[in-house]
């Protein structure tokens, strides 16, 4: 593998990881806080559709940004709702989520546009454009680092930058701050939370809130960013992808960012490759489409270091009488 | 404390989130602008107005009183078995496999092997799952979400490279020896001269949905095994305290839980579609969980909820061929249903608990 | 002068269709250490929960100060100047002790200030109260009573000057526990108010000043403790006369029935919980083990009932008994003539959601007089069964088709005795025979289990009420920490004895 | 009582649409949906200047699921449209079975060929028309390296594929043809997104001109050479439009011919395969003003040349899925 390859498979990997980062980020913040989350997929693909639909409608990639956040963050609090105020769940309530995003993104879509459930194409302003970084051009000519800087680092859309910024940023909220100390304890254990006269209702919100941005953020992306319009079903699994990275980085912000550049890398080279020469060994592309969701369950099975999940997630909290 | 009946658990409330549903689908048909009256009397007429219609509306309960039945043992046994969609294509996989390989001397005993073939692959494809959860602790929720993929990347390669005939352009098998065919509503009706519609629609595999009905009450409710798992399923740690092996109750129950969700191949791969098409299995893997939430777990109610999504899903397809209402509307009312029935149950019981507590005082 | 901290008028709570305090007034004078006193289930919990912000009563005005103050949630508790230490810790198990302490009394948004001056906070308050910790410390690495000194402290460092105490003995030992009336006394002397809510008479004669008494959810009284007695006290509790002492004539111990050697079971985070245990069994005799809770008592009975696996050697009638593999489980150990009551029924015992019939079978399901054929089961057996069990043991509805978690907790322990007692048993393992039951049935389980031992059987029995141990146990094993301290004979022991071996002394210092 | 009426309500109102629909002809759209930009929409469009020409109606349907087919045509036909056209060869078995139930019934399938009494089979020469752009796509080239994308990696889709290297070669034989499939299931005509990657990739290896075959995921493939200014070629319908300037041609597949020609033909239509190659405008290349500037006069003569050539036997283009093997790549 000659050198601007290794560039392009790395810059393609940045790109397919970003999206994979966001829903993991935003599975973190949920899952952290004890809000098990399975409708990543879900909320990713409504916010596909809504930025999709309304970056056609007004031309504005941000104001497409706005709905798909918008429309992420109204089935997050349809999760609080069943999971956090209603005690359901969570597990189920996801797979509804899941359902009624592929259903309803498809009927809206067909409704709006007529155009068997996807928006028009994005043109211009409707997409989030590549950023060249400054002297990308005068810095490509040094070898190596050149390329490595014009090509790989710079000229990516926004989203990217802000997928990347959100790693420390997760972190820093998560292990620096009072919020951060809060989301962990009540994802640990809520009663602690409540006993020190901190709502657990409200932090949970609070972070499923948060889950429902990043991952409106994530389906922007993939809509105006990686691909200029909604297609049905377009997430295409990347929801589950983001949970298995997030498994993989046992919950961790800088472990997810390694995560998802793996597996992003795997679909970059699934991508190039349809039929991976490894030694001699043919690798079928579906392995390495499959290789994300394989390398989970063997972390789960314990093999390669536990992944232990956040104490009290998963279960809603009822006051212990 | 029981504050409600026991008839207000098991019929008024699932009742109230099924309306629930329902009446929210038809604010969406409402905001894509479509008639809901006009809506649901073709469904109907779709579904349960003709013979042909009642055909593909037990076809899809067939298949959903499968899965339904898969997720309901499981879920006995407090095991959230999400993976029927990849059982059920591994199981369509095995039922593929026998059929093409082994030659049989008649359908029936054909279709003896197939059921034992797909019961057997959708078996072991929640046995690794099972295994992992009891042995390792890994979350049986993921690793069958993961399994799903894995099946669809393994059946993908399997139609793809292996057993797609030569030549041929659809990721496929060769079509079964025409021997094989079941013999359907149709072929049943045209022998006692009644004119049917010429379909390869509902099959004998819907007794066979309906014995697995039968047989899935007798084993949760009158065998040992149905009682350890039920057991199980209420507290683990009792399980345990009874000598109740935790590893062998959740492997054994997802062993019936993967065996009848492969168990439905028999009715799409062998009973339709007579080869092996990819995705053969059309989502009815995770209607699964929307019928075994409905119908409570239990058989009887696990065929209601069948009948009730056969129904919807006919009746969702005729929709989509005569009007411009995609059949994603079906994916939206399976969604509210999951949605009520499940994550929201506490929404619709509390305020009737609190009616019936209300009563019972005053 | 007797100013009141606190004072609670027409208190009512209701879960459900279950009245758990009703019309409660109290006064608590400041600077006092005031004991509230009553079986379990009487609605103490629920009450402090209230007072704490955790629950809403229904009805009733909480007063501080002498103000009218609504106490919506914890955060308007705290703010109240109330601090409470529950029977169950609520600490965030991964989280250093700083952390915990810091967690919902933050000064910003940002944590480095907060927690660089909690720790100096931390430790002027150590040394005023004597509550030596270190901050550093990951709470799932320290000890119960380590623990509770972190409660302790999150409540001082939220300037609480009303300190509530749930049950906080139930996990010490009787040095720790002494430990902690210190500490309390020095508290009240620095003019806090103290609450403290047990079940214990001892402890609200050693250290409160005033107690009062619940029963059912309702205040029957509230006395100084100079004025009252034990004996007062716990006829106030239960609201009748109560026989103290079991009645029972002396064992006449016949042949060995156990005999254990050097058992060791080690926990799933790899703690070793015994640690060479030599025990000795015989029929018609009842082997009490003494200890605090958490000392590997539970795991004993564990490792006996098949329920968990071990190390060692166990003899059972003569044959050895397996201790890990296939062979090692309750349905074994039942084939081997041993039944057992767990410690916990609700979770262990019973399944909740079962019927009574359906959990008069449980363990014993796979016997065969409860099978049609080598598939069914004979679900009428088991009714008919049920049906007779139910009636000798007089569970309360004799109705065979109410699920178990709608008996109330006497009930429930009488379906489980039945069960394991009527299988006539060589051995009968029984651990907390009458934890969270009225003291009508504790009567009858306490004269069920010398009718068993009376018919030549062998019991060990496990409980962390040592009044219990004293008044049915023939001897008495101490277990301190996975071992055993030191065995007494229950006629020439006293509290005193076995509450020194609790704490690890042995016999002879004792 | 006002459940029944409901039932007979719903009749009549069926009974009303069945009367108004008999004889209408319908054309049932695969999976892809009709507004794939590519395969199906060229046969929407086909179905669309019928009715526009005509004044004509005509019946709709897309699949939704596999086991919809059947049902489909089953109700088409016995609701009494004809003739019934299907896009894809996945309604091959299908219709084997379906066709001898309805012998008054006219059946055309596109991409497929079935062997019965009452089917019309139209297949296209998509190796010849792929020759074409081939040899465009090898002229417009700068670098020597064009590339291939194309959808499910099926026969059919090599056979386009290998039309193009055999173009490619025939003007520059020592030009590189790289070749992605997106994948091997009917979701790869349906992956924008993995067209734009694929087409990233081969930029990066050096293509400056690349050709989609993929359906739905041809949009991104455009849309991922515009962005990167490098020339593409749309396939099946005339896709010049979707980037003016940026898409060097598209490789027309006339299947809107094929549906309107069989709506023309009407009920009792001719059956038999039907074979459209460059001799009956079944395939061809796009010029229209989007493109006008990009295909030189020379392109073109030479294009043209060949086409003639193709038509006259005198070059031989070879047909993948006739031995399913290809002599270049």
């Amino acid at each position: 593998m000659d050198f601007p390859t290794l560039i392009q498979i790395l810059d393609s990997t940045l790109r397919l990881a970003t999206p994979l980062l966001l829903a993991c980020l935003a599975g973190l913040f949920s899952e952290r806080a004890g809000i098990f989350d399975i409708a990543l997929e879900g909320k990713m693909l409504a916010a596909a559709f809504a930025s999709g639909a309304f970056a056609a409608i007004s031309g504005s990639a941000w104001i497409g940004l706005a709905a798909g956040i918008g429309a992420s963050v109204m089935l997050s609090l349809l999760h609080g709702l069943a999971s956090i105020t209603f005690r359901g769940n969570q597990l189920i309530s996801g797979v509804a989520i899941n359902f009624l995003a592929a259903g309803l993104t498809v009927l809206v879509a067909q409704h709006w546009f007529q155009q068997g459930g996807r928006t028009p194409s994005l043109l211009g302003d409707g997409r989030f454009s590549p950023i060249k970084l400054p002297l990308a051009d005068t810095l490509s000519r040094i070898p190596v680092l050149g390329p490595i800087y014009s090509e790989l680092i710079s000229g990516h859309s926004i989203l990217v930058y802000v997928a990347i910024i959100c790693v420390p940023a997760t972190w820093y909220v998560l292990f620096r701050t009072r919020f951060g100390l809060r989301l962990r304890a009540v994802g640990e254990n809520p009663a602690a939370v409540d006993t020190a006269g901190i709502s657990v209702v409200g932090l949970r919100f609070a972070a499923v809130v948060i889950c429902g941005v990043l991952c409106g953020v994530a389906g922007a992306y993939l809509a105006t960013g990686l691909q200029a319009g909604f297609v049905k079903d377009m997430t295409a699994g990347r929801g589950f992808i983001a949970l298995a990275a997030l498994i993989f980085a046992k919950w961790r912000p800088w472990f997810a960012l390694y995560a998802c550049l793996l597996f992003g890398l795997l679909q970059a080279l699934a991508l190039r490759y349809q039929n991976l020469d490894i030694a001699g060994i043919a690798v079928p592309v579906q392995l390495m489409d499959t290789l994300p969701y394989i390398l989970t369950v063997v972390i789960l099975a314990g093999f390669v270091g536990r992944a232990v999940p956040p104490r009290a997630g998963g279960e809603p909290y009822v006051k212990e009488r | 404390m029981t504050v409600m009946p026991k008839w207000a658990d098991v019929i008024l409330v699932p009742l109230i989130s099924l309306f629930l549903a329902l009446a929210i689908s038809a604010l969406v048909i409402l905001a894509i602008g479509e008639d809901p009256v006009e809506a649901v009397q073709l469904m109907i007429e779709g579904s349960v107005g003709s013979i042909r219609g009642w055909g593909y509306t037990l076809y899809y309960t067939t298949n959903f009183i499968f899965t339904g039945l898969a997720v309901s043992v499981a879920f006995h046994a407090r095991l959230f078995n999400i993976g029927g969609e990849g059982q059920a294509s591994l199981g369509g996989l095995g039922v593929a496999l026998v059929l093409l390989f082994l030659p049989w001397p008649h359908w029936t005993v054909a279709l003896f092997a197939a059921m034992l073939g797909g019961a057997a692959f959708g078996a072991l494809w929640a046995l690794i799952p099972a295994w992992l959860q009891a042995k390792r602790g890994s979350h049986i929720v993921i690793t069958t979400i993961m399994f799903n993929f894995i099946a669809a990347g393994l059946l993908n390669y399997m139609l793809s490279y292996t057993l797609k005939p030569a030549g041929s352009g659809d990721p496929a098998s060769a079509k079964f020896s025409p021997s094989y065919d079941l013999p359907t509503l149709n072929s049943i009706l045209t022998d006692l001269g009644i004119q049917a519609a010429r379909d390869d629609s509902v099959n004998v595999t819907f007794l066979i949905a309906l014995l697995a009905c039968v047989l899935v009450w007798v084993l949760m409710w009158r065998t040992r095994l149905g009682y350890e798992i039920r057991a199980f399923g209420h507290s683990e740690t009792a399980a345990k305290y009874a000598g109740i092996s935790p590893l062998k109750i959740t492997v054994i129950a997802m062993l019936i839980s993967g065996g009848l969700a492969g168990l439905m191949a028999i009715n799409t791969v062998m009973g339709e579609a007579e080869r092996l098409v990819l995705n053969s299995t059309g989502g009815a893997g995770f209607i699964g969980i929307a019928v075994a939430l409905m119908g409570r777990s239990h058989p009887i109610g696990v065929l209601l909820a069948a009948l009730l999504f056969g129904f919807l899903y006919q009746g969702g397809a005729e929709l989509s061929l005569w009007t411009s209402i995609p059949a994603q509307l079906i994916v939206v009312v399976q969604a509210l249903v999951i949605l009520f029935t499940g994550a929201l149950d506490n929404m619709v019981r509390m305020p009737i608990e609190r009616m019936f507590l209300a009563m019972r005082r005053g | 002068m007797t100013e009141l901290a606190i004072e609670l008028r027409g208190i009512s709570k209701a879960f459900g269709p279950v009245q758990a305090n009703k019309d409660i007034s109290i006064q608590v004078t400041k600077g006092t250490i005031h004991g509230i006193i009553g079986e379990n289930g009487a609605g103490k919990s629920t009450l402090m929960s209230i007072l704490y912000g955790f629950y809403k009563a229904d009805r009733g005005d909480i007063l501080i100060d002498g103000k009218l103050t609504a106490i919506p949630d914890s955060q308007a508790a705290i703010a109240a100047g109330i601090g409470m230490v529950f029977q169950h810790f609520k600490l965030v198990e991964n989280f250093t002790v700083l952390e915990n302490i810091v967690l919902g009394a933050e000064d910003g948004p940002w944590l480095a200030p907060s927690l660089s001056k909690a720790r100096k906070e931390l430790k002027s308050l150590a040394e005023e109260y004597e509550l030596n910790v270190d901050p550093d410390a990951v709470i799932e690495n320290i000890g119960v009573g380590m623990q509770q000194r972190v409660e302790i402290l999150k409540a001082l460092y939220r300037q609480a000057d009303i300190l509530i105490l749930d049950e906080p003995t139930g996990v010490l030992t009787p040095a720790e526990a002494d430990h902690l009336f210190r500490i309390l006394r020095n508290l009240k002397a620095e003019g806090k108010t103290i609450i403290l809510i047990t079940h214990k008479l001892r402890e609200i004669m050693d250290v409160t000043d005033t107690v009062s008494v619940m029963r059912r959810g309702e205040m029957t009284a509230t006395v100084k403790t100079a004025d009252t007695s034990p004996t007062e006290l716990a006829e106030l509790m239960v609201g009748r006369k109560v026989l103290l002492r079991v009645e029972k004539t002396p064992a006449t111990p016949g042949a060995k029935i156990l005999e254990v050697r050097d058992l060791r079971v080690v926990d799933e985070k790899g703690v070793e919980r015994l640690r060479g245990i030599d025990l000795d069994i015989h029929a018609g005799e009842i082997l009490g083990i003494a200890g605090v809770a958490g000392s590997g008592q539970s795991e004993l009975l564990e490792v006996l009932g098949g329920y968990r696996n071990g190390h060692g050697k166990i003899v059972m009638n003569g044959q050895s008994i397996d201790l890990t593999g296939a062979r090692s489980d309750g349905q074994s150990r039942r084939a081997r003539g041993i039944a057992h009551v767990p410690e916990d029924r609700q979770r262990e015992g019973l399944i909740m959601d079962f019927h009574a019939w359906e959990n008069v079978a449980f363990g014993y399901h796979h016997q065969d007089e409860y099978q049609r054929s080598a598939l069914l089961m004979n679900n009428r057996a088991l009714r008919q069964d049920a049906e007779g069990k139910i009636e000798r043991f007089d569970v309360r509805p004799a109705n065979c088709w109410q699920a178990a978690k709608n008996f109330s907790g006497g009930n429930q322990q009488k379906i489980v005795l039945a069960r394991e007692i009527e299988r006539n048993p060589d051995l009968l393992l029984i651990g907390q025979p009458t934890r969270g039951v009225d003291i009508g049935a504790i009567e009858f389980i306490h004269q069920q289990i010398v009718a068993l031992r009376d018919a030549g059987k062998a019991i060990l029995l496990v409980s962390v009420e040592l009044e219990e141990i004293l008044g049915l146990a023939d001897r008495i094993a101490v277990m301190f920490d996975g071992r055993i301290m030191g065995e007494r004979m229950a006629g020439t022991t006293d509290e005193r004895e076995l509450g020194m071996l609790m704490a690890g002394m042995t016999g002879d210092a004792a | 009582m006002i459940l029944m009426r409901t039932f007979l309500g719903a009749a009549a109102a069926l009974a009303v649409s069945a009367g108004a629909s008999l004889a209408d002809p319908a054309v049932v759209f695969d999976l892809g949906g009709k507004f794939d930009k590519s395969f199906n929409e060229a046969a929407f469009g086909g179905a669309q200047r019928w009715a526009e020409e005509t004044g004509g109606d005509y019946r709709e349907i897309e699949m939704q699921s596999e086991a919809q087919r059947e049902q489909a045509l089953r109700r088409l036909a016995e609701s009494g449209s004809n003739p019934v056209v299907m896009t894809g060869f996945a309604f091959g078995n299908v219709l084997n079975e379906v066709a001898p139930d309805y012998p008054d019934t006219s059946f055309v399938i596109i991409d497929m060929v079935v062997d019965q009494p009452n089917v019309r089979s139209v297949v296209f020469n998509e190796h010849e028309g792929s020759f074409l752009v081939g040899m465009m796509a090898a002229k417009a080239s700068k670098t020597g390296t064009v590339g291939f994308i194309g959808g499910m990696d099926i026969p059919l889709i090599r056979k386009f594929a290998c039309g193009y290297a055999q173009g490619v070669k025939s003007v520059n034989p020592d030009a590189t043809v790289i070749q992605n499939m997106t994948g091997t299931t009917p979701a790869a005509w349906n992956d924008p997104g993995k067209g734009i990657e694929l087409t990233k990739a081969q930029i990066s290896q050096g293509v400056d001109v690349v050709y989609a075959a993929a359906g739905g995921t041809g949009v991104g493939v455009l849309q991922a050479a515009a962005d990167e200014n490098i020339l593409s070629i749309g396939v099946d319908s005339n896709q010049n439009h979707l980037h003016p300037g940026k898409v060097l041609t598209s490789m027309m597949k006339r299947v809107d011919n094929a549906v309107y020609t069989a709506f023309t033909d009407g009920p009792g239509l001719e059956t038999g395969v039907n074979v459209m190659g460059l001799s009956n405008d079944g395939v061809g290349y796009a010029v229209d003003e989007n493109n006008a500037e990009l295909v030189t006069a020379e392109m073109k003569t030479a294009v043209d040349e060949a086409s003639a050539k193709i038509v006259s036997g005198e070059i031989a283009v070879h047909d993948y899925m006739s031995d399913n093997s290809c002599p270049v790549n």
